[in-house]
């Protein structure tokens, strides 16, 4: 943690990034060392040259055509060095490659929303595999906002009514801060959001099993609509066994037998809970028959599936609001 | 020369009563109205910027809610830009020394410079109600469409308050450029015309032809605000770049509204203080006028990633680094005038000195930013903070307080602490590089700006800013009391205690209404200290 | 005083005359059916003579100081510099194939 | 304020209706009247530099749009009152050319005349400024106002989509705040003119002084300018046929 504070450095975490240092320790060296050479050489004359007791006035001296032309000329070719040198980066940081995959970005006061081609939707937070370039298409609801990931080094404004783009290739993974950088109203500093960069074996996993649209979080929901949450809680008040990292798994059944977690299984203690009663648990579970779906059994194994230590759901009550509520996002 | 002993009638005492300034005409006057009122206008931006730096000790924002930082930071930069920074040298310093340093009896349309102060009024007020009844939480940027169509706040009254003052600037400039043109002494050629007056010239010239395109900028966004139809909204047909544009074509050269100046005042000074002839004149004097043209070729660098094509993006780029190459001039003959000089350190002297390093800091900086592939990741972070801080604050406000510490004697008459002075220009001078070196680091790290909470690794970063800050407020609170003091208790300063050679200490401190008893004839260059013994023993 | 070449009544007329004559010709350009950018390319360039004449011979600019021309010539090189510069971002905005939206 | 004693008016009281010295201000910072009249013309010109940069900044917008909404903007433009606009063109030209012609009898100190045209000029520029009026009204009766009076499917009708309804609206709001504009600074000119005609039938003008017509007239001339490059702006961006006529 104190190291993280003292390394003041984002992380170099796409293909932009080293270029954009590269350019940094450029403009460093050499604008850091002609503007030290000007600190010293004034330090210096204005030692040297204090007034003493015995200096005399000093002689007229108006200038040296040659050295302001020296100073006037070499500057500018330096400086048609460094706007070659940020043009390339910059041309090439706004030009994505053809096999890019799109995602496009909405941005609204005070959040993120994020939706990839397979149609998975995300809020405030990116998940993004390492190695693979990624075009942003980027537009506002409202205001003005603009897009920031320091470990990318990018940066684009969000306009209402167009689109604007940029596009990155991470190459480390890691977790990165998203900043809206463009003032964009009384939240603004909420509008941030966190860009995973995960393997792409973790990713294609992340893909289909939790980002929205996705089956296991359309199970998810069907887990909470049918209450299934008020009994398979994670808490000491359980009445069902917790179903974190199910599946697959040897489960430990009542009459000494054991059964492997599987697709059938699942859909079995679904249907018919009474067959097959866990080790330690009374059958309190009535049938779901005729209620669920068949489509949202697959949806709730996907859940399951991707439902690992620590993730179930906390068990909320519901109360319908009283009529008279405020809006929720007044304060 | 002229009158060397202390005059018993001068322009403070000529004539007293309140009314006898409200209505006054004569510059020196109108001046010193200015001078309360900046100081007043920079004090009060001074407390907001306190709050915010306060808010941003903790990365979790204990002090203020949201929608007050957002006020306060609006407040901070609304005053510092359009009623401290770009008013300051040229209405008071400009308005007081002008004339005396061309030998004029006053500015060419003296009543239209006192209707610019009170226009300038006028505008302070419609923009302070704006800002302390209810507040303003645009930012001092007012882009669109969150100031027309989402901000909650009175933006009208603000928008009207910087026009009115917008038309205040443009008089002062009308009535400087045909003052500069008109009425010279004789003898007084244009390459014989100290630097001070090239570079408040060069600033005119930018006021007349920046600030109605803002004016009108912001005109347009108070039709779109009250009447709801779209100019620059999208979502009614409009470009939010087009304001950028109108936006920037004055504020970008306003950024050198604000430098110009304070480049004159160290002209002015470092010759005097090192006894030496400005080295390369010519080269300072046209400059001047350099950094006032390419200062309008440049404004869409402020708009790198803000969705303009990449042709533009580019010719906007390369004509960035061109406005740097007449600064770079200025910075090398400064430098170059101290070589083999007698150089003494008074106040303003140690100001001058302040000024050229953090200049040059801040400019160098300037050029990180005209650098497209840098601008991609640090606009908008604080790295542009500090970068414009550098130039305003440290460049800037080092200038004028070089300026006024300057001049001081011959606007009151009077000398102010030499220990308490030079110690402030120190404190200021430290204050301010811990203040801004640490946003420079944290706004690569990618501290956006105008965030009023953040991650907590950028704490460290904010503490030391937070810290630097406090001892940059008192910096600018001692002067403010040794210069009062100096009002009672300073020993007089007599016509010209610097020994410094420009038309303006040839007349007794505090000067006569009338600036000079006889009109001056002026047969030589500024800055002759090599010819001038007799001067300098004075 | 200038005491320079004043204009005569008669040049005032000539030239009033001849500034109606071009506020006709530009009406009457706009009813033949062009290619819309033409209208304006041709209006601007007639508005453009007939300002000239203003400025040249109603304001004086004809028998005016070397400090006047060099007014006029920074306004209309700065309003140039404004309109030139800003609409090169309009111009070139999506000329670049690969950036969508640009 | 200090009085100089003209000479050159006694010199030329023959030719002149006045037969007294006459005394003319003279400020205490110019060392001559000729100083002054310089100071106060250059002033007048550097002010118009600025309004050129004013009217600029709206020039650039309309332009702006104008070349990402051309057919709409075209179409928004043959709905204007091209044949106001044109006769009012024409109005403001005439009264350009008495103004000058006031200026030039003012330095003939041929008072009298200087009147006339100064009369005639304010006349003029209240003629200009009841067509614009009655422009307005056709405006208002044809739904030209965005935002008080305008109907988008009229626009529909007239062969446009939907998405070029704002971009027909864009084009109103700035022909209402360009005209608008050039209006107010029209009003400020007929007031400045009265006063000078006041002023001169006080007799203060003579061929020494008469430095506030002058100026005035430079800022009237250049009201004029702004608005001969107003017309193909607004009014001439389509193209008309004889039909459109009955705007009228």
């Amino acid at each position: 943690m104190f190291a993280q504070q003292i390394i003041w450095f984002p992380s170099q975490a796409s293909t932009t990034a080293s270029r954009v240092d590269l350019l940094l320790y450029m403009l460093t060296t050499i604008c850091g060392a002609v503007g030290l050479s000007v600190a010293v050489t004034l330090i210096y004359f204005a030692v040297r040259y204090r007034r003493r007791s015995n200096t005399p006035t000093p002689a007229e001296m108006r200038g040296n055509r040659p050295l302001e032309l020296f100073w006037t000329i070499t500057p500018m070719f330096i400086f048609i060095g460094f706007f070659v040198a940020g043009a390339i980066v910059y041309f090439d940081a706004y030009r994505a490659p053809d096999d890019a995959t799109v995602v496009y970005v909405v941005g609204k006061q005070w959040m993120w929303k994020f939706q990839h081609p397979e149609g998975q939707r995300e809020i405030n937070e990116l998940h993004v595999p390492v190695g693979q370039p990624f075009k942003l298409m980027l537009t506002s609801e409202d205001v003005i906002h603009s897009f920031f990931v320091p470990a990318f080094r990018v940066h684009m404004d969000v306009l209402p009514g167009r689109y604007s783009s940029v596009w990155f290739q991470p190459i480390r993974p890691g977790h990165y801060h998203l900043f809206c950088s463009q003032y964009c109203g009384t939240n603004h500093a909420g509008m941030v959001g966190t860009v995973h960069v995960m393997e792409p074996a973790e990713y294609e996993r992340w893909l289909h099993l939790n980002a929205e649209g996705s089956m296991a979080l359309e199970g998810r929901k069907v887990f909470l609509k049918y209450r299934c949450i008020s009994c398979h809680s994670a808490d000491e008040n359980a009445r069902a066994p917790v179903l974190e990292d199910l599946y697959l798994r040897p489960v430990h059944l009542r009459d000494g037998s054991t059964v492997i977690a599987d697709d059938d299984y699942i859909r079995e203690s679904v249907y018919d809970p009474g067959k097959k009663i866990v080790l330690g648990w009374d059958n309190l579970m009535p049938t779901y028959k005729g209620q669920v779906s068949p489509e949202e059994i697959n949806q709730l194994i996907a859940y399951l599936k991707s439902l690992h230590r620590g993730e179930t759901p906390n068990r909320v009550e519901e109360f319908a609001p009283p009529a008279a509520t405020p809006p929720i996002n007044s304060k | 020369m002229s009158i060397a002993i202390q005059p018993r009638e001068n322009y403070l005492n000529t004539t007293t009563g309140v009314l006898s300034w409200l209505l006054t005409k004569d510059h020196k006057r109108i001046a010193l109205l200015y001078l309360i009122t900046v100081t007043v206008m920079f004090f009060l931006g001074g407390v907001a910027i306190t709050i915010v730096r306060l808010n941003l000790m903790t990365p979790d924002s204990g002090l203020v809610s949201a929608d007050t930082y957002n006020k306060l930071f609006t407040m901070h930069g609304v005053i510092m830009v359009f009623f401290f920074l770009v008013p300051v040298v040229p209405t008071v310093l400009g308005n007081f020394c002008l004339p005396l340093m061309i030998g004029a009896k006053d500015l060419a349309f003296p009543r239209l410079n006192l209707a610019s102060w009170y226009l300038f009024v006028l505008g302070a007020v419609w923009a302070l109600y704006a800002m302390l009844a209810g507040g303003l939480d645009t930012g001092w940027t007012f882009y669109t469409p969150y100031t027309t169509s989402s901000s909650h706040s009175n933006v009208i009254p603000a928008l009207i308050g910087i026009v009115i003052v917008g038309f205040s600037s443009i008089l002062t400039g009308l009535n400087f450029i045909v003052t500069v043109h008109r009425l010279r002494a004789p003898g007084l050629t244009w390459w014989r015309l100290p630097i001070f007056v090239w570079t408040i010239y060069a600033t005119s010239f930018i006021f007349l032809l920046a600030t109605p395109t803002v004016a009108m900028a912001l005109i347009l966004e108070i039709v779109e605000r009250l009447w709801g139809i779209g100019i620059f909204d999208p979502a009614l047909g409009g470009d939010p770049l087009l304001f950028q544009h109108l936006f920037w074509f004055y504020s970008h050269p306003a950024v050198y509204i604000m430098i110009l100046p304070g480049m004159g005042i160290v002209s002015e000074v470092i010759p005097c203080f090192s006894r030496k002839n400005l080295y390369g004149y010519t080269f300072v004097a046209l400059s001047s006028f350099g950094i006032a043209s390419l200062s309008f070729l440049v404004w869409a660098h402020h708009m790198f990633v803000a969705g303009i094509s990449l042709y533009a993006a580019m010719i906007f780029s390369l004509l960035s680094y061109l406005v740097a190459v007449p600064s770079a001039i200025k910075v090398f003959n400064w430098t170059a005038t101290l070589y083999k000089g007698s150089i003494s350190f008074e106040a303003p002297m140690l100001y001058a000195l302040g000024f050229v390093c953090l200049f040059t800091a801040g400019g160098l900086t300037g050029l990180f930013l005209a650098c497209l592939g840098m601008d991609m990741h640090v606009h908008d972070t604080y790295f542009v903070i500090a970068h414009f801080h550098f130039i305003m604050v440290g460049g800037m406000v080092m200038a004028y307080m070089s300026g006024l510490h300057y001049w001081w004697p011959k606007i009151t008459g009077r000398m102010y602490s030499e220990w308490w002075s030079k110690l402030s220009a120190l404190i200021i001078f430290i204050g301010f590089f811990l203040t801004f070196l640490p946003q420079f680091i944290v706004g690569y790290a990618g501290m956006p700006r105008r965030y009023n909470h953040y991650p907590p690794e950028f704490q460290v970063w904010n503490v030391m800013s937070s810290a630097g800050a406090s001892i940059l407020g008192v910096g600018y609170v001692l002067p403010l009391c040794y210069l009062i003091l100096s009002l009672w208790y300073g020993k007089p300063a007599g016509p010209n205690p610097w020994g410094a050679t420009g038309l303006e200490w040839q007349t007794p401190s505090p000067p006569p209404t009338e600036n000079f008893a006889t009109t001056p004839v002026v047969v030589r260059g500024p800055y002759e200290y090599h010819v001038e013994k007799a001067q300098n023993e004075l | 005083m200038t005491e320079k070449r004043t204009p005569s009544v008669t040049t005032y007329m000539i030239v009033c005359a001849l500034l109606i004559v071009l506020t006709v010709l530009t009406v009457t350009v706009s009813f033949f059916d062009l290619p819309g950018i033409w209208h304006v390319v041709l209006g601007l360039c007639i508005a453009a003579v007939k300002g000239a004449l203003v400025v040249v011979f109603f304001m004086h600019a004809l028998i005016s100081s070397r400090v006047t021309w060099i007014v006029i010539a920074v306004a209309c090189f700065w309003l140039c510099l404004l309109l030139m510069l800003g609409l090169t971002d309009y111009f070139t905005r999506g000329l670049v194939p690969f950036m969508t939206g640009h | 304020m200090s009085y100089e004693p003209s000479y050159a008016t006694m010199r030329l009281r023959d030719e002149l209706d006045q037969t007294a010295v006459v005394f003319h201000p003279l400020e205490e910072q110019y060392r001559n009247l000729e100083e002054q009249h310089e100071a106060g013309t250059l002033g007048m010109w550097v002010f118009l530099a600025t309004e050129v940069m004013f009217f600029g900044a709206l020039f650039l917008g309309l332009g702006a749009y104008h070349i990402h909404y051309g057919p709409a903007f075209e179409k928004a433009s043959e709905k204007l009152n091209w044949v106001i606009g044109g006769l009012n063109t024409i109005v403001l030209l005439v009264s350009s050319l008495f103004m000058v012609l006031a200026v030039h009898y003012a330095k003939a100190g041929h008072r009298k005349h200087l009147m006339t045209f100064l009369g005639l000029t304010a006349l003029l520029g209240g003629m200009f400024l009841v067509l614009k009026g009655f422009e307005y009204y056709t405006d208002y009766r044809d739904n030209l106002i965005p935002g008080w009076r305008f109907d988008d499917q009229e626009w529909v009708k007239e062969g446009l989509t939907p998405e070029q309804v704002p971009q027909v609206k864009l084009f109103l709001i700035f022909y209402w705040v360009m005209t608008g504009l050039h209006g107010v600074h029209v009003t400020v000119g007929i007031i400045a003119v009265l006063v000078l005609l006041v002023l001169a039938r006080r007799g203060t003008f003579t061929p020494v002084y008469y430095s506030p017509v002058d100026v005035t007239a430079l800022y009237w001339h250049f009201v004029d300018t702004v608005w001969i490059f107003l017309l193909p702006m607004l009014y001439l961006l389509g193209t008309h046929t004889l039909a459109d006529l009955h705007i009228l």
